[in-house]
């Protein structure tokens, strides 16, 4: 296949999305929300488990195409372990790189560097945008 | 079942279909959602600016009987491509959209009242739903639907209970955007005149690909688009039979739709003005007649052949991968060329991103068509949909993108981190 | 006042300027009905049908997205053009008239009751009328108009008791399409302002001819036609404020403009789809972004001050002419160049058709505007609207061609039957 | 000027336009009605005496173009001494020279004939009928 559509589905989505990390549900989570992309109607839930302003457990279920099933993935795994205030900005950045505010060479993300081919793909932001935007409506619910 | 028309000749005149996408030849069979257009109709478009340009009607100088002229001349084109019996029954919309929503507002804010029911069927696209969900959250009546059956068809089983004395119209597509199926119109007509409900057909879907027949299908209206049937975007159709036009208020009001004016009150123009309201879309409703001109030349019964032959083709291809899940009609039975599926394990926008890769266009998603998918039990499908300029190497291709697409997503990856050990609270990681 | 735009070199963007008609070359002085387009405007059409054609915001190849990012950023140049805050505060109709039919039906229907009152001025077209009777007659609100004086202009000098606690919305022309008249928007606004009135502006005249910029009037709605400055027909514009078009219902039902869809509801999508039912005018749409361009190219100031050079010199013109009548303002202060006038005893359709035969298109009729003739007393006027394109040569050839009319319907005729003895019952016979 | 202008205002045209036959009203009509032509707002009201099926007199008044004043002119200086019927068959004679069903050669119509050239103006044909059209609800009004 093509480069173009590479740069799409680099491997490290692929693999998020054979192996997605994190699915499932958390049996006493903090907060549980709903997420959906109106553009296709696919619809996620995020659940988190809080204290004291960490977050020490995520765990999501729903459908969706590759991309937002990646990216969810991802968000799980960088999420797990930190404050609430770095998930924050971290949102923030994923957000920065789709709208080409940021330049993402200037992070230092993992996994999260593979989302950013998708900046290609308009219509697919909104996908890689899913799980970003269901956590912070998550924190708006938790009222932090 | 292998009828084919002569594509070579008639892809000429789509000099759209020599485009290149990412550097292949582009395959599009995305017709559902909109057609191309032949190069006569893109002519008429430059004739009309370059020569013809005129506001219409009021107008006493040349241009102006001229342009009128010729855009009352489409009129009577589309008049006859549906066998209307009477010009000023044809009326000119925005889309097909306009013109269900014209219905629900003139004749509906009219004649429906609470305890009323609207009967409509479960494959409508939004454009035939959203207009009577709003008409019935206005007057307090119900919506009823002909339920789908396994097939994609209609279950008519519990018409007489569904269609009843209650029932005051009956809105139906004769030809489902997502599934392809044709409805059995003349079942459903018939009962809804048992019981003196006024039945809307959207032909939508249908018009493009198979003879459309007002006076045969015994409807009081029936809308379309022009730009689903190679006229250009902005123009819509609603007929409506004269007597029932007759006795609707006006829709939108302004110029061109009155006959007497006040400052407190206005008597109104007769049919077709009074349901067109300021400037119409003059260039390009003219630009629909050489559109009709070349459907008519080509033939609307070998339209819907030729689509049938790729319709079967690419039937049997889907039948013959193991991956791939259909939805609606398995034959060409009652159906036009519009086909949904799924490939096992990977969302459909995911294909159409895959395939648009090819060069190939096809649509993802929910098609305007949100509660059908809750029957189906999908968020969306992918769906190819044909024109008469497609070929059988068209299909073809479609079925080797599709292969290939299995094979993209499921291809050997490279795990880069090891999987995450399970928490305790992370119940049943399911892998996919 | 004698600037003029260089109408050699712009002439030639205008192929249907070198038209003949009646074997003489085109005079087109119909501006107000529809103007012409430029070259690019037209290639533009031809440019999407042949590289870009698709349906757009839900696809997901190609073809779709980049017509979805061209049809987007013509709303984005409208939103410059206007000045509006937000792109999303642009909704693309396919007239003027829908987008007054929109705001009367959606914020009208929800906001104005029996007793209120809504205020309009005796300039307004029948498309900023017959809208707003329709809400008068559904709601039990009044009309109440600001009055013409007898120079055409507004007089304010009862604005206070015309517009009050009472009104609900103040709705006026910022340009008459038959008097040319411009009146002085910012004391309507203010008005409606202090006493918490919704104004809707119609540009439709306006536009073209003038800079817009709807933050510094700061009204609430705004409309006006593409056809009308250099695009395509059926693309109108609806601007208004964004939390008045949030809190307003969605005026068509369908495709595009919802989110979440249920049987029997429906929630709906952000602006500006919410508005945009169905599929919209894609290619004129996308077509109106190159005359938006092409008329920031030469200048709204200077298109303006063109066109009161020739208004200017046809003014005069007229003025030298006994047998001219002229209905509106005498100078060029505070108008643009439409004008309307009468010929002495010749009724303004034989005036239109003695023109047209020396190539010339006026308008000649009600221009819509019905009311406002009978304040004029007269049934109809003749109308000669500008645009940069013209020239003084054809100011000249329409004054020449007044006196060809004039000396045509004046000349001596062989009496062929003698005239009747006047019958007992008849009285008067006049002789016009 | 051209000669399409002048086969639009022939000179009889100008002639019952410049001299209006039976303009003014009666003291007495039979019935009096308003026609108006709803394309350009003009208006015209035709008088009648009709005694014993036969039309005694008519009279008219009202504003409108050289083409609708001299054809109304032309109506009332030729139905005045006809019966109803005649004037019923004159009626849809001139229907029928403006529709094209009917060659105006083969009717003996004397300033009627003068019409025939609106036929290539369609936009006029309205101005040339509004007489006649008027005559007809004059006839419906006296359910005749
Ligand atoms: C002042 C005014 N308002 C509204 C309109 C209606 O415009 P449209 O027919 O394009 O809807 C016109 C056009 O004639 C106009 O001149
Ligand atoms: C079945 C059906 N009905 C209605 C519509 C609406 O057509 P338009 O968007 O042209 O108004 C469509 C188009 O997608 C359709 O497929
Ligand atoms: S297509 Fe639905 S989330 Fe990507
Ligand atoms: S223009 Fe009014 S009657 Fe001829």
């Amino acid at each position: 296949m093509m480069d173009n559509l590479d740069s799409l589905y680099r491997e490290v989505i692929l693999d998020h999305f054979q192996n997605p990390r994190h699915h499932g549900a958390l049996t006493e989570p903090t907060v549980a929300v709903d997420g959906k992309n109106p553009l296709c109607g696919d619809e996620i839930t995020l659940q988190l488990s809080v204290e004291n302003g960490v977050i020490k457990d995520v765990a999501w279920d729903g459908k969706g195409c590759a991309i937002s099933q990646a990216s969810i993935s991802v968000l799980a795994e960088n999420v797990v372990g930190k404050t609430i205030i770095e998930a924050k900005e971290m949102i923030n950045n994923v957000k920065g790189v789709m709208n080409g505010s940021v330049e993402v060479e200037t992070l230092d993300m993992g996994d999260l560097e593979a989302l950013a081919g998708v900046r290609q793909f308009p219509v697919r932001i909104k996908c890689a945008l899913l799980g970003w935007t269901t956590l912070e409506e998550a924190f708006k619910e938790l009222n932090i | 079942m292998s009828f084919l028309l002569p594509t070579n000749e008639i892809r000429k005149d789509f000099p759209i279909l020599d485009t290149k996408v990412h550097g292949k030849p582009l395959v599009y069979v995305d017709n559902a959602a909109t057609t191309h257009k032949p190069q006569v109709v893109i002519d008429s478009l430059v004739n009309y600016y370059q020569t013809l340009n005129s506001n219409i009607h009021r107008g006493i100088h040349y241009l102006s009987e001229a342009a009128t002229q010729e855009y009352e001349a489409v009129r009577e084109k589309v008049r006859a491509f549906v066998n209307a019996r009477n010009t000023c029954e044809i009326i000119f919309t925005r889309n097909a959209t306009e013109a269900i929503n014209l219905v629900a507002r003139s004749w509906g804010e009219t004649n429906v009242k609470a305890g009323d029911e609207i009967v409509l069927s479960q494959l409508e696209h939004h454009s035939n739903l959203i207009p009577w969900q709003m008409l019935a959250t206005k007057t307090g009546a119900t919506l009823k639907f002909i339920p789908v059956d396994k097939e994609g068809q209609l279950d008519l089983s519990n018409l007489d209970q569904l269609i009843t004395n209650k029932t005051k119209i009956v809105a139906f597509t004769l030809m489902s955007n997502v599934l392809g199926t044709m409805p059995p119109a003349d079942k459903i007509i018939k009962r809804a005149k048992a019981v003196g409900a006024v039945t809307l057909c959207d032909a939508s879907q249908y018009a493009a690909h198979a003879k459309t027949d007002v006076q045969a299908l015994d409807c009081d209206f029936l809308v379309f688009s022009a730009h689903k049937m190679c006229g250009p975007t902005g123009v819509g159709v609603l007929y409506g039979k004269e007597a029932i036009l007759n006795a609707m208020p006006p829709f939108l009001g302004g110029g061109e739709m009155i006959s007497h004016v006040e400052w407190d009150k206005a008597t109104w123009n007769v049919l077709p003005s009074k349901f067109e309201a300021g400037t119409p879309n003059i260039a390009d409703v003219i630009a629909f007649g050489p559109a009709l001109d070349y459907l008519n030349k080509i033939g609307l019964d070998k339209i819907h052949e030729h689509e049938m032959t790729l319709t079967q083709r690419l039937l049997d291809g889907m039948a013959a991968n193991p991956n791939v899940i259909l939805f609606g009609p398995k034959t060409t039975e009652n159906r036009g060329g519009v086909v949904s599926f799924e490939l096992d394990h990977i969302h459909p926008h995911d294909i159409g991103t895959v395939l648009d890769f090819e060069g190939i266009a096809i649509r993802a998603g929910h098609h305007c068509a949100q509660p059908l998918m809750s029957v189906l039990g999908v968020p969306a499908t992918a769906r190819v949909s044909f024109y008469f300029y497609n070929t059988p190497e068209e299909v073809d291709m479609v079925l080797r993108a599709l292969e290939k697409a299995n094979a993209y997503f499921h291809r050997p990856v490279k795990t880069n981190t090891l999987p995450q050990t399970p928490k305790g609270q992370v119940q049943g990681v399911v892998t996919k």
